[in-house]
């Protein structure tokens, strides 16, 4: 039995966290907070880059450090951690997943390489409503009507809203109706035809904005009609890798509301000593736990390409979304007035507990497909 | 057992509806708000509260002594029962009247009396309640803002310290203050009540930036503030038990803003859903609607049991004690859900989605400090644990 | 605003309350618990026949004291404080209302004054399988291959399995499938023809029977059709009813661990004054406040007759159970090891809330019944 | 990161399944149970055992002065997982053998662990472990049971008291026993362990009647029990420190009985529903499907994680800790949902229902007692607080 991190990876933690705690202070995450302009961390998207984060996966030939997925999941549970304000996740779990999935050894070698060198931003837009870029065993096809964009000879029409990271992305991976097919195609974003807008939402740490495309020149992801099915696949690893993240400010809350509850004193002792703090404190632990436990089978089945990541992906997701909301709101409750102040770091991790978990599908759509799959494996 | 008023009330319900009908001023800005925003705002606050005072419906349980028409509490939860199918001005007063001034009223002379009385329920002053301070937390014994007797025969008084928490400082005329007067005795019998004027020299008040983006608490800051000894409320030392008086004065919380379960399903049934043909029609949705409509229903119906103690003239008895403590996580919960049903469209914080959307993430962004306010969770179940169930005292609150 | 019991009804409260105290105490309970031969508590049953409870809603013409549905929300929850073993719901709640309801004046003459006298026991069957009974919105008629009872010229075949008191009942109604009508019968359950089997069940302090008819001549009840329509009302009534029960229960559970939890110590300290137990307890008040409330308007719509009857039916009962359940189970643990034993009585409480919340289908169908009157409601 | 063994651990493991095929009785009855009912029960309990010991398969890392083959952990957790894919007897030693015997052996000499060490791994002698009492509940520290030194210069002594809660009593031959021994000295100063023969006179064994209808726990009693001086463990009145090493012996939870999600999924299949075909069509039971998977696959992973830091030779963390807590509750009220999605059948207890149902009720009624045993919810949530979150340390635990 080995399931656990490596030496190797456990060293890659604590480098990356010592790196961090510098690199992407909470006085660097509120510059961008209290900065209505500013949308990333641009400095620090550069300096991980030169540390070979973004290429992390990537393979050697591509620009990449050629690492495994689990060295990734260490990497995303530090940002976590961190609140990282940078666009990682659209671009290293989404765009560049989707490439290296389903790109043509051209696109890759286009894109790959300054994805790795932090050239190039990416974002992805699904579907362009709730939920149903996840098949259901019950319902396996996504609905045509809430794509939002159509495609006619490589050619896209259309909106794709609320596309997060979508203001400071150089490219993007569409879903598009095409004819009677939902194909993905790739857009340079500032193309002529493109047109964004900034769209605010309740974490102002991470970008967000509207595409609009008219008669947008794209080129072509992956085969017509295959854009839900490699999608799907995206969505399964992004969905781990998200998990390491909220599963990194779950456990961040957790040691902010320990801290605070041993140094605050009320009633003459420290809060922490009383039981409701106590308990409600080990609720959040198990909670964490146990989203720790389905994240790292994730990580495998991630890491292995195995048969059984739908389930594994949905349940660490699943698990890591309600860890995340969970311990983000008994942190605030704990700290007490404090905690309810703008200057607090509260908020900041029950805001971006919110984006996350509503991100790529929610949890709801995630229960379903994690017991779609299940039903299937029990009726083998 | 029915929802009928007695011929009393129903009389009075009448005679009040018909008040108000003719003396709603048409210029109120439309909203119910929580805070007070901009002169004009407060200006229309001040002058509905003097239009209801000249016609005995402000502080309507008040007794003579104070200025008030005597009236029972069944008529004031008519009035407000009444007053509350109206857009009517925001309410700045609240805390003052029912909380504050009650308590200066009732530990003062009648020359203070006059002076305070009717000034406050007019709306020509504003009171606050200075009770929290940053060290102690909920431990509002433990407060640490001094008060030093000065030595130059006046009897006057110096304050210095820091409150926190004070709702409608900003503009407010005057406090009550919770001090520390003793810092040798244990600390429940070390403290002085005060009232004491907010435009004295010394006292800066700053408004807290709170997590939701807004400011309607305030800390106040005292810096070497005198006041006379006949500010002075309760003895020396026994401020203690005047505070707890004030605490008493809480009324009936019947705060009903915020994300509820009729707007969940207003919503979902605008929304598609992965199952069947709008989020209404899923039945996780829809069993989860069911526990909310419980919960707030459970709520509305223990008010009304409240509301027959007084109607029947009795003190209400520990029902009112659940509604904060279940209504703050309901709403913080409830809210949350409707957000992961919106999906990512949830947590879009621009017009154009569903029309609940910002009253979900208001509620949202709100729960948390609701759940905090005027008594967190933990010291609500307290509370209720010993007040109401009679559970041994916890052996952990220290006397010190 | 009047919503509360009149001083009569509080002064009626605090007699019963004294009765019981005596004439149900739990040593006599557990002669039923554990007699395998015993059924149900034939004395008290005399007992409050003499005292006309029996007979509390039923016309004065009929044999009974017409008193409101008040007096009898009254009753049933203090009934439900003690648990007693008695077959007061089913005959009371469901084959008196079924009765009164639906019966005709000779039937009305015939039944309700045995009822109110304490000779005669009844039980109601309805569907004989999950629920089916609740119509809903979405799909009004109860499936037919769940009633289990086929009726032709009155003559009733086939089987109704797990009649709560059925095996101690005198007669039932039974809902039977009459060509492609659903229909009411009474049944002289010792006529020729029925067959009882007794059926265990996790409380074995109530009684359960299987009913198996050949060729068993009854007595229509209600028009050709109407069966499922008037057992609705007849289960919205119920359901207040057994709500005010399952509040009574659930009070007492949250009195019993009070009452352990300031008397026992542990760690030098009365566990009382513990967070974890103080905390623990009023979670437990909340539920109940909140069933009580809505038990409240439950048995204002019920005694009212009023429109809103199936949604307070539905809150109540949903509330309560949930209440019951939560404090049956926190009784146990607040007990620890002793709570655990067959001697404490905790279990007995345990064992009543599983076994009311699921007798007339469970909360997750009356969750569903409000909801769709909600719904419904809103739309107007 | 994967689930592979080891060289090493692949080689032991294919040996113990080749020796297990081989050596697994046929005559096992049939099912895990959680007790030992009847003699002929007792003796194939007996008769495993002593077949494991011959191989060097009981108690594989007791190290060899205590008689054992030295094995490591994981050799330990292997032969475990694969034993538990055949049915073998019931375990009624396994108690003694991980927390009773080896405080035995670490704190006797050469002569007692050889008298004790071999019978007890072999089968021959049964151990249960005497700590809880019935006043002292949750608290360990507060045993009265009397224990006092004779007069009569045998250095025997005299024990008096009531045990409580003690699986396998009744077959038990031995006991570990914590008593009090100094009445003055502050609770946890002033108890001493022995071990007690439960054949010798005043001690009396009675089976308590749970309200599951089952008996697994006993009641012990002692009047006068004479025991003598070398059956002391650890110094007297150092008997606390030697009872919290017992406690941290206790093994890896890894009891798989009880209704699970799977058992949910099963019954839901075949189960009519207001929704849809089955009741595993209904949204609100997948989505609650959902929650107890992610716990139970939560808590095998966790395990695994145990696992894997005793396979890279390190002590588990304390993930371990959430265990019991996190299942116990998950029992209850899965189970209790089970039963309502089946309605009024679910609480039926006979034959011929969907066939997971009397699992469910089984778990339904052993649940509140799994809540209790071996640690209440709310001591555990203590323990994890203080030794895991390392809060500060309940001021309210008294040390009297």
């Amino acid at each position: 039995m080995n399931f656990d991190f490596s030496d190797d990876q456990k060293a890659l933690r604590n480098q990356s966290r010592r790196f961090l705690e510098t690199a992407c202070s909470m006085q660097r995450l509120r510059r961008i907070l209290d900065n209505n302009e500013a949308t990333y961390d641009r400095e620090l998207w550069k300096s991980i880059a030169e540390q070979g984060w973004l290429g992390a996966c990537i393979r050697e030939e591509h620009g990449g450090l050629g690492l495994s997925h689990l060295e990734l999941c260490v990497l995303s549970e530090e940002l976590g951690r961190v609140l990282a304000p940078i666009p990682f996740a659209s671009t290293v779990y989404l765009f560049a997943e989707a490439l290296m999935l389903a790109g043509s050894e051209d696109q890759k070698l286009s894109y790959l390489p300054r994805i790795a060198r932090g050239d190039l931003i990416g974002a992805v837009a699904g579907d362009d409503w709730i939920g149903s870029i996840i098949p259901l065993a019950q319902n396996r096809r996504t609905s045509f009507d809430n794509v939002g964009v159509t495609a006619q000879d490589c050619r896209l029409n259309g909106i794709k809203s609320a596309v997060i990271d979508g203001g400071i992305a150089d490219a993007g991976i569409v879903l598009a109706r095409e004819q009677d097919l939902l194909s993905l195609f790739i857009v340079n974003l500032n193309a002529k035809g493109v047109a964004r807008k900034k769209v605010r939402t309740l974490d102002p740490t991470r970008d967000c904005a509207q595409w609009q495309f008219g008669e947008v020149l794209a080129e072509r992801l992956g085969r017509p009609g295959q854009g839900s099915k490699i999608l799907e696949t995206v969505f399964d690893k992004a969905a781990v890798l998200i998990a390491f993240e909220q599963l990194g400010g779950a456990d961040r809350c957790l040691e902010m509301a320990g801290l605070y509850a041993a140094d605050r004193y009320a009633f003459g002792k420290p809060i922490g000593s009383f039981q409701a703090i106590k308990h409600k404190l080990v609720d959040v632990f198990v909670k964490n736990e146990l989203a720790r436990a389905n994240c790292y089978f994730g990580a495998w089945a991630l890491n292995t390409n195995a048969i059984q990541l739908p389930i594994a992906a949905s349940a660490a997701r699943v698990a890591a979304s309600d860890a995340f909301w969970h311990a983000s709101k008994e942190n605030i409750q704990t700290h007490g007035g404090i905690g309810y102040t703008w200057e607090s770091d509260c908020h900041l991790f029950y805001r971006r507990a919110c984006l996350l978990s509503t991100a790529i599908a929610s949890p709801e759509i995630w229960k379903e497909r994690l017991v779609s799959h299940l039903e299937y494996q029990a009726e083998e | 057992m029915d929802f009928e008023d007695s011929e009393d009330e129903a009389n009075y319900r009448a005679v009040v509806r018909t008040w108000l009908e003719a003396n709603v001023p048409n210029d109120a800005n439309g909203k119910h708000r929580r805070g007070v925003e901009g002169s004009e705002s407060l200006r229309s606050a001040r002058s509905w509260q003097a239009r209801k005072a000249s016609a005995g419906y402000a502080c309507i349980h008040w007794p003579r002594e104070w200025g008030g028409p005597a009236g029972t509490p069944i008529q004031s939860v008519i009035f407000h029962q009444e007053e509350s199918k109206f857009v009517t001005p925001p309410n700045p007063f609240h805390i003052g009247l029912n909380m504050s001034v009650p308590t200066v009223l009732a530990f003062s002379d009648q020359k203070t009396r006059e002076r305070f009385g009717f000034s406050a329920m007019n709306g020509d002053e504003i009171w606050c309640q200075l009770f929290s301070e940053p060290s102690g937390g909920s431990d509002l014994a433990a407060a640490r803002t001094r008060v030093r007797k000065t030595q130059d025969g006046t009897g006057d008084w110096i304050i210095n310290g820091q409150k926190v928490w004070t709702s409608f400082a900003h503009i407010a005329d005057f406090g009550l203050i919770l001090c520390r007067s003793n810092t040798d005795a244990p600390k429940h019998n070390g403290l002085t009540m005060f009232w004491v004027d907010l435009r004295s020299q010394g006292v800066e008040v700053r408004p807290i930036h709170e997590m939701n983006g807004s400011s309607t608490f305030n800390e106040v800051f005292f810096t070497d503030v005198r006041i006379s000894d006949n500010q002075r409320l309760g003895p020396v030392d026994g401020g203690w038990k005047v505070a707890v008086q004030t605490l008493m004065n809480e009324r009936l919380q019947s705060d009903s803003s915020g994300a509820d379960w009729i707007d969940v399903l207003k919503m979902a049934r605008r929304l598609p859903s992965i199952y069947g043909k709008s989020a209404l029609q899923n039945p996780a949705v829809r069993q989860q609607l069911a526990q909310w409509y419980i919960q707030s229903e459970g709520l509305k119906h223990t008010r009304n049991r409240v509301i027959t103690a007084l109607s029947r003239g009795h003190t209400p008895g520990p029902e009112n004690s659940i509604m904060k403590l279940v209504r703050a996580s309901q709403m913080q919960d409830l809210s949350h859900a409707a957000i992961e049903i919106m999906g990512r469209f949830g947590v879009v914080d621009e017009a154009g989605g569903p029309e609940e959307r910002s009253l979900f993430q208001d509620s949202l962004m709100w729960a948390p400090g609701l759940r905090i306010a005027g008594g967190t969770d933990e010291i609500l179940r307290n509370i209720i644990a010993e007040r109401v169930l009679r559970l041994p005292r916890d052996a952990s609150h220290d006397k010190s």
